[in-house]
């Protein structure tokens, strides 16, 4: 028995991040949990250093920081907003940490010092609105593009409206609006909607709105009788732990694209759900993509670290690369050279229950672009 | 004061010491003590507007963050060409936003003198005009201080506006050199960290100079009095200018030091949370006193950097614990109970 | 039910009879193929479609392995197309998209017309309006000589309208047009403009309706944006009130009021939790709430200003920061012992949905009913401040806490009390924006600087100054957003105070006077 | 009757009463003189309960009433006017006044009298007491002391600021309330003629003691005098 | 004896005012504090004020000093037009107030109130730079003499009890040395002993300087001499010598009582 092995969990416990993060940093304690039920890893037990970046970017440098040269942690477990992961990057790289990023982010990036387990725009944007535009999801003419401003919503639609150009909707057909973090009142939004809406064309909502927003936003939405069959909303934030929140019932047929959803049916993520319910021991509590990444690039290090024999970093990040795993999401995920994963996609409908109804699925798995082609400048880039 | 900073100059030489020697300082508390002395800075201009001429500043935060942000608008103009996309002029954020070229305000961010000077002319412009404005209609207490919030509030809803072309709510990262030093080296962080240093001593000379003379009783016969001091003579607007620009000026220069220490700016340090904690500070290490400043900077955050690893569920009962216990038990703050016990 | 729609069956051509049986499979295929069956079952008016498509609306309807599809019939199923009893185990329920809700409401719209519920009926002639084709217009002809229900038939009118738009007949497709365009609404306008493209003939006719509707929807939209700014200004107004006592009288800046906030949410939440087990009490949970939010607030403030608060008058600047701590501490508890998610807040019906007013003025019931409980609240806050003993020895107690003490008033409880008071008041604000915003830790958070923007700007101590500060702010921020965004709007209104305050330094409603400048 | 005896006070190490003793009677009026600083006006402001005392106690119709706190001392029937006028500057002078009457039975009113005394106050009853005159306000502080209706009334230099012709009126009224109303009363006073002329004893008080005190009739005037010299 | 520096009794008709108020009328919100108000004070006079509590003397010097802005009227000091300049120029100008209810500085030491009102550079880097000369401190030294607090030099102003407080204000007054003092009500909460040195002070500084004194304690204005104006609802009711008021039936009616 050596000494343990040790790995970080950066998720924000207190500030305005804590809503979605803390759900991440029980799946990770749950994965440690896990993996030292079957005797650790490399005979060696496995301990978790838990810290509270409290939603703070700089404070997440930080902490990062520690982790790496107090804590000397084998790999990290963290950060949810693009911010947080840009701002931890750089210490990454300089201490040669190894970060899983778990959340579906705007691409644009790739480190040697990340692992992104969750999707990159074309594994969950762009089949979405794929799916909006064909006879099943509506025929969309018209799209709303609706965000928290911020760069991930930006970066998605700026690829979304180049995707969008490219199949013959133009300009005039899509509106953007981004509104502050935690915006509270979308009366006038929604109105707007419903007026860009009323043009003739058939009309879509797609929603970047992140975290907080999401509730006021949907009450709006069923307050002024906004329906899943006239007006559809695509979200890319919302999970069922959002939904956890909201009443459902007037949200029925509204829809929301991820690589997981708690509903799909399967051993993989029946074995997930077992071992999250064992866990948590809260039958209330709910899966969601994120959480479903985290579990996924757990797995996959655990798998990696024992293919090198070793927790070191450059060995690791070696094996890491084609390491492949049966995820909950009932598919084999690869991990890539870029880092990132292939995954499926799947739409899914928001039920009165508060899960997700699948309407739609890729047949198989999409791979990971991480450097979008709906993004011109992404031609001339430093390979 | 003395001993402490002789304490602090040496750090980083205790950390050249081998890891095993009892005195070994490690990597980690060098570049975290670099930042928080950057935050004694920002107390120090806090208290001397707020402990001295009663000007409580709950916007501080925002000159802090404003020569950040003006350092990083430098820091990003040094990636140059090594950023992803290969752009020559453009940071990375720009280009896959669309932007073609630099905005105007931009220009003249390449130079290090330049962003300095706008370190301390940013935050001071600012400073002169909300506080023109302010002392001249005799806007006081919570009126300004509720004003000054409002002040960092609208900025940070301004900078996390991605078409305000400061890179929204990510900010700037991924820094590489300054001064022509990689920026991810032992050497360039304490270089950075005498530097802060430096400043701080200065900032505590001036503030001391300024609190022993003259001026520093019309502060203070201000914060008590303000319209008697006016019926003696004096002009209460220009004093009150005089120390709340000077205050952003020192906030601005922390804040530019901060930045290439902590590697990231964004709009979060606008936040009027972030303001209300280094006036938190303040009073937790005793108000009207510059020591006690320096002291609130070094003790909270110390505090929370160990508290946010130690009990990351229940530091904030522990740090909020103590703002109440403070302003409850040791109204001079902790340098109070120093001082009562050193007696 | 379904006997009756057996025997009108007999009325039915076989043909017909074998259409419906035929198109049954359908239902048990992909979207696209039910989506398809649901429209020909709607076609064909055969009455035993009826029930099937709506047990399909209603998740009821079950698919077998080998294409079956059966119906739910007292405690078991039968088969759909014989009518007899069947097996449901094995089956599986046929799931809904939006196309195949689509072509349901189509299709039921269409079934519905001779319902003898005139609230079906309107629903219908909704769902025709949506859906509208060219074969709708003689049923709808029968329907509206039949109607006897003015409301209905106006929705049945323009349903109609609606189909010809799509039909043939150049006459009736004129009056449409006119028609639709006296309608004045949104829904109309899209109808036209999906016309313009296909009837260049009545290009002309089409513009002048389209520009007919904009007018009256320009008015309307003016409206509306007032009633949003009202209703923003409402939510200011009530996060606001509590602050107006705690921090206009009480000059205790009370950084924790955000807090209190979210605890008012939080008991609207428990009070939700505990009456959900009873059912004659479950409807009146918020109306309950009101007074369980103010109560637990209201503790929760008077323990912390005899805890607390009390050793700092004269110090406000410290209370700031002693609050600013006790805020921490009362967030972090509530996402310990709730958890940091989001808690659901149900909303009963009657905050549920739009109500048009006279004139076509669409505004939401929950932000209406808001609108109506902050000006309740305010008049309490007045009444209890302005016109009673404690509203007096509470001032008087502001102004020289030594001295009214010698005047024989128990400081000490008025103190408490009128903390407790504020504090309640937020709480009740909080039963409000359980209606419209997440209950989560945060909730506070997000109005604390907005609520004293609000007392500022309106003048410290000043009710009136209060609430026009709050609609004020509320309604210059809406008629801003259209044009500059959430996010400038805000800016712009911050700023706007920033610069408003330079004329008036104490506010809008600023007290005068010697008494003022000492 | 009131009994102080043997009080001491201090403000942190400077000691300001030193077993200071003093006596007023119902229908009696006992003035307090000395020089500035000496300590007047913190011995009002214990006997109001506005001090905590160190040492001593004070009795006040028989019982010790040292620890009660000055809201319960007003509701045992002592009045207070303090000095420097203290009235609430945003109430207006009407409800200036009500405040007063916190411990009266609910719907109590002021009583008239109050403003047949200082009818300058009923002329402005709704004008906001910050914006009065100096000396409006001292006689909105002594209306408002009586409004309580006391039976001991302490006075901390009521004439102070206040017109000759109102001096007369107050010297007139408080004689009356002590004659007639049977009221205790005690009063400060720097200005020796008008304290001789009320007075039924007085107390001499030296650097927080008092250094001569008794009934009017036995004081040499003399011997006052030079103690209020330097 | 127009010198203007020894103290004349009454006006010296032919000496140039220093202080010109004409037609001077203050509102607040429909009451008129001041009403038709005309004064002059000449260089070197020593004036007293008397009337009954309201009748509108500290609006007047409020109005002089800059506080209060009158409704209408004229009033100059020397050539400057008052109504136009703020608080701190005016007192620059060299006029300086003892307030009715004292104000100071209570963080700072006796010492320190009067260095503050000492006649200096005003700006903040002349204050930066200042450094107590031996001159000043002796002025401050001879002031707290002269206002008996010596021995209280170096106590924090907020201890001080209601009566040092009315002789710290006057010290104050003192350091500002300005051709106009303007005194309100300075001997309220004295004994008579003290009252008699603040008479015998402010008319030896009459000499050199403009004195206004409002102050309702008789003797004292006896005491001091000089002419007393009587104001009643914002306008002048009566002037002339003390005796020559106190026997004005208009003034005893309203003020003195019978
Ligand atoms: N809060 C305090 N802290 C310290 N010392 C104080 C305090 N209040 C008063 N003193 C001191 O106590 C002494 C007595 O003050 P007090 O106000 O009782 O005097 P007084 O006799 O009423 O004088 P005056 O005639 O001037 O009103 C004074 O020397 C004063 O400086
Ligand atoms: N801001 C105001 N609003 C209303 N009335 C005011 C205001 N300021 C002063 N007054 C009134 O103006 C009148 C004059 O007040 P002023 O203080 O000048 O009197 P004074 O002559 O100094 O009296 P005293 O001898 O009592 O000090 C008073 O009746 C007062 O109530
Ligand atoms: N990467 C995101 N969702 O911020
Ligand atoms: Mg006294
Ligand atoms: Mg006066």
């Amino acid at each position: 028995q050596g000494a343990p092995i040790k790995v970080g969990v950066l998720h924000s416990l207190s500030g305005t991040m804590a809503i979605s993060e803390t759900a991440l940093r029980d799946t990770v304690l749950m994965m440690v949990e896990w993996i030292n039920g079957k005797g650790g890893l490399l005979g060696r037990k496995v301990e978790a250093v838990v810290v509270d970046p409290a939603s703070n970017w700089p404070l997440f440098a930080e902490k990062a920081r520690e982790l790496l040269q107090v804590h000397k942690v084998d790999a990290t477990f963290g950060c949810w907003t693009s911010v947080s992961r840009k701002s931890v990057l750089p210490v990454f790289e300089e201490l040669n940490g190894m970060l899983f990023y778990p959340v579906q982010y705007e691409g644009e990036e790739e480190s040697k010092n990340i692992f992104y387990t969750g999707a990159a725009p074309n594994q969950q944007a762009i089949p979405a609105v794929e799916y909006l535009m064909s006879a099943d999801g509506g025929d969309a003419k018209r799209i709303a593009l609706l965000g928290t401003d911020y760069v991930y919503p930006r970066t998605t639609n700026r690829i979304l409206r180049g995707f969008l150009n490219s199949k013959g909707i133009g300009d005039a057909d899509i509106m953007e609006e981004y509104t502050p973090f935690g915006h509270s009142d979308w009366q006038g939004i929604v109105a707007r909607v419903k007026r860009f809406a009323g043009e003739g064309k058939k009309t879509a909502i797609v929603s970047t709105i992140n975290g907080d927003a999401n509730v006021p936003f949907y009450r709006e939405l069923g307050n002024q009788g906004i329906k899943a069959e006239d007006i559809p909303c695509v979200a890319f934030s919302v999970g069922e732990e959002e939904l956890a929140g909201i009443d459902t019932k007037p949200l029925v047929g509204h829809l929301a694209a991820w690589n997981y959803f708690m509903s799909i049916k399967g051993t993989p993520n029946e074995e997930f759900l077992k071992l999250w319910r064992a866990y948590i021991k809260n039958p209330k509590r709910v899966t969601n993509d994120p959480m479903e990444a985290t579990y996924t690039g757990f797995r996959m290090w655990t798998q990696a670290v024992e293919k090198a024999k070793t927790t070191k970093v450059d060995e690791v990040r070696a094996a890491m690369i084609g390491q492949k795993l049966m995820a909950p999401c009932g598919y084999e995920e690869e991990m890539l050279p870029n880092h990132h994963l292939s995954k499926p996609v799947f739409i899914g409908e928001v039920q009165a229950d508060g899960q997700f109804n699948i309407v739609w699925k890729t047949p198989s798995v999409v791979k990971a672009e991480n450097w979008s082609p709906f993004i011109p400048e992404n031609a001339n880039r430093k390979k | 004061m003395l001993g402490a900073v002789l304490l602090l100059a040496v750090l980083p030489a205790l950390n050249r010491l081998p890891a095993d020697s009892a005195l070994h300082v490690s990597d980690f508390i060098v570049s975290v003590s670099g930042k928080w002395i950057t935050y004694a800075i920002l107390a120090l201009a806090i208290d001397l507007a707020w402990g001295y001429a009663g000007i409580l500043s709950l916007g501080h935060g925002a000159f802090f963050a404003l020569g950040g942000y003006a350092i990083g608008m430098h820091l990003m103009r040094l990636i140059g060409p090594r950023g992803v996309y290969g752009h020559p002029t453009l940071p990375d954020f720009m280009v896959f936003l669309g932007y073609k070229e630099l905005p105007w305000y931009w220009l003249g961010f390449d130079h290090f003198p330049f962003a300095i000077l706008m370190a301390m002319a940013v935050p001071g412009l600012l400073a002169a005009v909300v506080g023109y404005l302010a002392f001249r209609s005799r806007i006081t207490g919570v009126y300004f201080s509720i004003i000054t919030q409002a002040m960092t509030y609208a900025l940070m809803l301004a900078f996390f506006r991605n078409d305000m072309g400061f890179g929204g709510n990510n900010g700037f990262t991924d820094f590489k050199e300054l001064l022509g030093m990689p920026l991810n080296t032992p050497t360039a962080r304490s270089a950075l960290f005498y530097a802060s240093l430096a400043l701080l001593v200065l900032s505590y000379a001036i503030c001391s100079r300024i609190t022993q003379s003259k001026l520093g009783r019309v502060l203070v016969a201000i914060r008590d009095a303000e319209s008697r001091v006016r019926f003696l003579g004096y002009d209460v607007t220009q004093h009150k200018l005089f120390v709340f620009v000077l205050s952003a000026v020192l906030a601005g220069l922390a804040g530019a030091l901060y930045v290439p220490q902590v590697g990231i700016i964004n709009p979060g340090e606008f936040s009027p949370g972030n303001s209300i904690e280094a006036v938190i500070w303040v009073a937790v290490g005793g108000r009207g006193t510059l020591v006690g400043a320096l002291l609130g900077a070094f003790s909270v955050n110390a505090l929370k950097t160990w508290l946010t690893t130690v009990a990351p569920d229940l530091w904030l009962f522990a740090l909020g614990g103590l703002f109440v216990a403070v302003t409850l038990f040791l109204p001079r703050g902790l340098i109070g109970l120093v001082s009562k016990v050193t007696k | 039910m379904l006997r009756m729609a057996f025997l009108l069956l007999l009325a039915l051509p076989a043909r017909a009879q074998e259409d419906y049986a035929a198109t049954l499979p359908g239902l048990a295929g992909g979207f696209g193929e039910i989506a398809g069956a649901v429209e020909r079952l709607g076609a064909l008016g055969d009455p035993r479609a009826l029930p099937v498509l709506q047990a399909l609306q209603d998740g009821r309807l079950l698919k077998t392995a080998d294409g079956h599809v059966l119906l739910p019939q007292g405690a078991g199923f039968v088969d759909a197309a014989t009518g007899q009893p069947a097996e449901a185990a094995g089956a599986e329920a046929v799931r809904l998209n939006n196309r195949v809700r689509q072509a349901l409401r189509g299709a039921l719209g269409r079934l519905q017309l001779v319902s003898p519920d005139a609230a079906q009926r309107g629903a219908a002639a909704e769902a025709i309006f949506r859906s509208r084709s060219a074969e709708d217009v003689p049923p709808l002809q029968a329907a509206i000589a039949r109607e006897q229900d003015a409301g209905v038939r106006a929705k049945l009118e323009l349903a109609l309208a609606a189909a010809q738009l799509v039909a043939a007949d150049p006459a009736a497709k004129r009056d449409a047009i006119a028609r639709l365009g006296a309608a004045g609404t949104v829904e109309a306008r899209a109808l036209l403009i999906e016309a313009r493209a296909g009837n260049p003939g009545e290009a002309g006719a089409i513009e002048a309706a389209i520009a007919r509707i904009d007018q009256s929807l320009a008015i309307r939209r003016a409206a509306e944006t007032l009633f949003q700014g009202l209703s923003l200004g409402s939510v200011l107004l009530l996060a606001a009130l509590g602050l107006a006592v705690t921090f206009g009288v009480m000059g205790v800046i009370n950084m924790a009021h955000g807090e209190f906030v979210m605890l008012g949410a939080y008991a609207t939440f428990a009070v939700q939790e505990l009456c959900r087990g009873i059912p004659w009490l479950a409807p009146w949970s918020l109306p309950l709430s009101v007074p369980a939010a103010f109560l637990v607030t209201a503790a929760c403030g008077a323990l912390l200003e005899r805890g607390l608060i009390r050793h700092l008058y004269g110090r406000p600047l410290e209370t700031l920061l002693m609050t600013f701590g006790v805020g921490m501490i009362i967030q972090q508890a509530v996402r310990l012992a709730f958890g940091a998610q989001n808690r659901e807040v149900i909303s009963p019906a009657w905050m549920q949905g739009t109500i048009t007013l006279p004139g076509g003025v669409a505004v939401t019931q929950n932000r209406l009913w808001i609108i109506v409980f902050g000006l309740l609240v305010l008049a309490l806050v007045f009444a209890a401040i302005r016109l009673t003993r404690f509203g007096l020895e509470m001032r008087a107690v502001v102004q020289n806490r030594r001295i009214a003490a010698t005047m024989g008033i128990r400081t000490g409880r008025v103190d408490a009390m009128t903390f407790a008071f504020g504090s309640g008041l937020a709480g009740m604000a909080g039963v409000a924006l359980s209606q419209i915003d997440n209950v989560s830790p945060n909730l506070g958070t997000g109005y604390i600087i907005d609520s004293f923007m609000v007392v500022v700007f309106g003048g410290v101590g000043s009710l009136a100054g209060t609430l026009v500060g709050a609609l004020t702010l509320g309604v210059v921020n809406k008629m801003l957003e259209p044009y500059a965004g959430a996010v400038l709007a805000k800016v712009f209104v911050l700023v706007a105070i920033m610069l408003f305050i330079q004329r008036r330094p104490k506010g809008l409603f600023a007290l005068k006077g010697r008494a003022a400048e000492s | 009757m009131l009994r102080v005896e043997t009080i001491d006070l201090s403000y942190g190490a400077s000691r300001c009463l030193r077993g200071v003793s003093l006596e007023a009677d119902p229908g009696r009026i006992t003035c307090v003189l000395g020089r500035n600083g000496v300590g007047k006006s913190s011995l009002m402001r214990s006997i109001a309960g506005l001090e905590r005392i160190q040492g001593g106690r004070i009795l006040w119709e028989g019982k010790d009433v040292s620890a009660l706190g000055p809201a319960d001392r007003a509701r045992a029937g002592i009045g207070y006017v303090p000095q420097g006028r203290e009235i609430f500057p945003f109430l207006t002078v009407q409800e200036n006044l009500e405040t007063a009457l916190a411990a009266a039975p609910r719907g109590s009113k002021v009583p008239e009298e109050v403003f047949t005394l200082f009818p300058i106050l009923k002329q402005f009853l709704r004008r906001r007491g910050g914006d009065l005159s100096g000396g409006q306000q001292q006689q909105l502080a002594i209306a408002r002391a009586l409004t309580a209706r006391p039976r001991l009334l302490i006075l901390d230099e009521p004439t102070e600021g206040i017109q000759p012709s109102v001096i007369k009126d107050i010297a007139r009224v408080i004689r009356l309330l002590a004659r007639e109303k049977n009221f205790a009363v005690v009063l400060v006073e720097q200005y020796y003629e008008f304290a001789r002329e009320l007075a039924d004893r007085i107390a001499v008080m030296v650097r927080g003691e008092v250094a001569l005190g008794g009934p009017i009739d036995a004081m040499d005037d003399e011997a006052v005098r030079r103690l209020l010299t330097v | 004896m127009s010198d203007g520096i020894s103290p004349p009794l009454g006006t010296p008709k032919e000496a140039a005012p220093v202080l010109y108020l004409d037609g001077v009328s203050v509102v607040f919100d429909g009451f008129r504090a001041l009403n038709n108000l005309s004064l002059i004070v000449g260089a070197g006079e020593l004036r007293a004020i008397i009337g009954p509590n309201g009748a509108g003397k500290t609006t007047m010097m409020d109005v002089i000093t800059g506080k209060t802005r009158p409704t209408e009227g004229v009033v100059r000091f020397r050539d400057h037009d008052l109504t136009r300049l703020d608080e701190a120029t005016i007192a620059n100008l060299g006029i300086g107030r003892k307030f009715q209810k004292p104000t100071m500085f209570d963080a700072l030491t006796v010492f320190e109130n009067l260095e503050l009102a000492l006649k200096a550079p005003r700006g903040p880097l002349a204050c930066l730079r200042w450094a107590l000369s031996g001159e000043a401190r002796r002025r401050i030294e001879a002031v707290l003499e002269e206002v008996g607090l010596t021995a209280r030099a170096q106590d924090r102003a907020a201890i001080l009890s209601h009566g040092q407080r009315q002789w710290l204000e006057i010290g104050m007054l003192l350091m500002q040395d300005p051709e106009l003092l303007l005194v309100d009500e300075p001997v309220a909460g004295m004994t008579d002993q003290e009252t008699e040195h603040t008479a015998a002070l402010l008319v030896r500084i009459a000499g050199k300087r403009s004195v206004v004194v409002v102050e309702h304690d008789l003797e004292f204005v006896r005491a001091l001499g000089s002419k007393v104006t009587v104001l009643c609802e914002g306008s002048m009711l009566s002037e002339g010598s003390i005796d020559h008021v106190q026997n004005d039936p208009r003034v005893i009616e309203v003020y003195l009582g019978r």
